[in-house]
């Protein structure tokens, strides 16, 4: 049986993709935030935790989709994805690889758990994907990882609410519990902190309010849920909205967790950066509440 | 449904805050063909011709004046009242080698220098930024 | 104040967009469908039941979108829509014209209340839109409303379920009932009935299931929210899933409806004509019951 | 999470309904480029290369041959077998000039009068239909 077996959360900035591609990783400038993911490179390549798939939550930023066309929930169900070209060239980092097994078999569920998901399989990926696997897995000739992408939107308000990523983490995790192969899953979230790319108030950070963020997501606490848009706006700059996504991933490591890892470190680019390793606990996530969907009470009422 | 409060309130709550500007509808309607203009950066040879000769390029863009002016300046700040959605611009300034910092302090008042600095000593603080009518 | 002020729903079989092209409409074959519309016609074209705008629910048959890329609920904020060419080039009816501020609004509304909308500012829209306005509008030189489309997905599976196309339709309600300016607003849905257009079992018909389903749609019974897919799929054939989108326009009418006009008829092609006019008696539709977006309750749980 | 009745069991069950294929993930990924193939006769321009030399524009895609001669052969049967959709395929057939009854006809083992006659006498029954296993 699948499970999921760790959350990962980080910070996505482009320039950390720029720093780790021109060897500027370990420099003055970007050696702090680069000794924060020391430890996780060293658990991650562990036998005992090295995933099978990773489901990463991120934003595409104006890359695989434009104005055109929005999704909310899209998640990718592709056999493989290559790095978009963001107006500089393509990064050259490795193709990402799906597992499109899995991925389909979570979209499926979730739809049938009443969440109204996009099906992808074809697109670009931008930095908001490549950034994350660079910094857990360096430099590798090939990520040695599968990748499921779900992508929301967070740029065209309104991006979906805490309390519906939540509840999306929680119905990926009862597919992921429903899958038949034995897979060691983990979530990553991904952007944030805070940072605010625009306008007079641009450079704006809140580490009271980022550290506030990571410790509520360790242990019991839903509190994160009920944060509205307009708090990440005031306190964590315009962009610090992509911290939404962190809570798929919370969401997904059930009723408890347990901090193994946590690094913050201001500033690289505009941004603060947040790293944040989770365990559950009591991975339990609440059964479908849905009709067509997943457990004896529903059925028995069709 | 009294006391209904929707996404009228919702939407209110973000002309609230000082020097943003939030990318609801009704910036998306405004910049649709800015942000398009923009995105047709990310291939090479829309690249090569937008450089090669920015105003034959932004004229083929069902664009208003207005905006195609301050594409030319990148008026940043300008951009943002006219519909522009950042990491849509970011194809603008990333054709021209700047990075984010770069693009970014310019619509600050603020020197690339002094902006740097305020970001490694901590970034600027959100205290009397958070809004307008709270001062707060 | 915009209000929904009545609900049509309509079977969009191809057929029926060429007959009425070709002046067929009115031959053996076709008179008695299109006779069945002729009520609807007369009605539709009062000034006080003339609706400004149509919300059309409707699915894309391949045309707008292709493998790469399936919404589960797609909805159109553009300017205008050109009829799609589906193989035989687009078929020469008016340009769609779209609603851009109600539609935004409605989307905005929906994601707020945990809808994880898809919005479509580009796209060309095939029979399954452009054929119900020929049935209610015959052949104008422009189609004298704006139409909102709203595409679901009922071709890969899963569909969204029965219970889910429902609670879309209350939020739509909810969405339109606060949109500031006066507006007539009706809302369609369409597809079905019964119909299987593959294999061995192509052509079944169930006149008896199709007007069950027909009269539930009709006085305060939410029974159908709760058929599962499984049930269309045995008692309707494979394409009558595409009944499902009837449940967001009968769930945006609220507690209770009337019926003013039915018309059934078998054949059309493949396909089993439906045909009802509703119209709501108590258009109350539950609060929302997000936290992000809509009620009191909700907000002071924030 | 006891007695979960999951995505499993709602697909098994379509498996359960006597000539009919559910077009779900296993069929989508299956057709996938075959799919893509019809869609592209959307456009006028691969409407006339393909009718121009069928096998040479096939041949283009990255499908199975199986695949292709079954487009070739229109065994419109055995496509939904490949993974082939409906809706897609009538991309096929519409250039063809065929209508849905036409095409939908050769699908069931009748002439395509016949089968017009079984819709103009109201279809066929879903008696005995319903079910491969329950025989209903
Ligand atoms: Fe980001
Ligand atoms: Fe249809």
């Amino acid at each position: 049986m699948a499970k999921i077996t760790a959350g990962v959360a980080s910070s996505h900035v482009p320039l950390l993709g720029v720093a780790s591609d021109q060897g500027k990783d370990r420099d003055d400038y970007f050696g702090p935030i680069f000794a924060g993911y020391d430890w996780t490179r060293e658990w991650i390549a562990k036998p005992e935790n090295k995933p099978d798939v990773v489901i990463l939550v991120y934003n595409d930023h104006a890359s695989a989709f434009d104005m055109s066309i929005i999704p909310t929930f899209a998640i990718g169900c592709g056999e493989r994805y290559a790095p978009a070209d963001e107006g500089w060239g393509p990064r050259k980092v490795p193709d990402v690889e799906g597992h499109p097994d899995l991925a389909w078999h979570i979209a499926q569920s979730l739809i049938l758990d009443e969440f109204d998901m996009t099906i992808i399989n074809e697109m670009d990926v931008d930095h908001g994907l490549t950034v994350p696997l660079t910094m857990m897995y360096d430099k590798p000739d090939a990520w040695p990882v599968k990748v499921i992408p779900l992508a929301v939107n967070v740029v065209t308000y309104p991006p979906p609410s805490g309390n519906r990523c939540w509840s999306l983490g929680e119905a990926i995790a009862r597919a992921v519990n429903s899958f038949g192969e034995d897979l060691n899953v983990q979530i990553w979230g991904t952007g944030g902190m805070s940072h605010q790319l625009q306008g007079q108030r641009a450079g704006l950070i809140n580490a009271e309010w980022d550290n506030m963020f990571l410790d509520k997501l360790i242990g019991d606490t839903q509190d994160l849920r009920h944060v509205p848009h307009i708090e990440y706006l005031r306190e964590t700059g315009s962009e610090g909205i992509e911290m939404v996504m962190w809570l798929i991933m919370r969401g997904a490591l059930g009723k408890s967790t347990k901090c193994l890892h946590r690094h913050y470190h201001v500033p690289c680019s505009n941004t603060a950066i947040g790293h944040i390793v989770l365990e559950p606990v009591d991975g339990s996530v609440p059964p479908s509440p849905t009709l067509e969907g997943n457990n004896d009470a529903a059925q028995a009422a069709i | 449904m009294a006391g209904h409060s929707d996404i009228h309130e919702y939407l209110a709550d973000f002309e609230d805050i000082p020097g943003t500007r939030v990318y609801t509808a009704a910036r998306a309607r405004k910049g649709y063909h800015l942000n398009q203009f923009a995105m047709s950066l990310m291939k090479p040879e829309n690249r090569q011709r937008w450089l090669a000769d920015e105003r034959a390029y932004i004229n083929e863009w069902p664009m208003t004046q207005e905006q195609r002016e301050a594409v030319l300046a990148r008026d940043y700040n300008r951009l943002l009242d006219l519909g522009g959605n950042i990491y849509f611009l970011a194809k603008v300034f990333s054709t021209d080698g700047l990075s984010f910092v770069q693009a970014v302090s310019t619509m600050t008042g603020m020197s690339v220098e002094d902006y740097q600095a305020m970001m490694v000593a901590g970034g600027r603080s959100p205290e009397g930024q958070r809004s307008i009518k709270g001062d707060s």
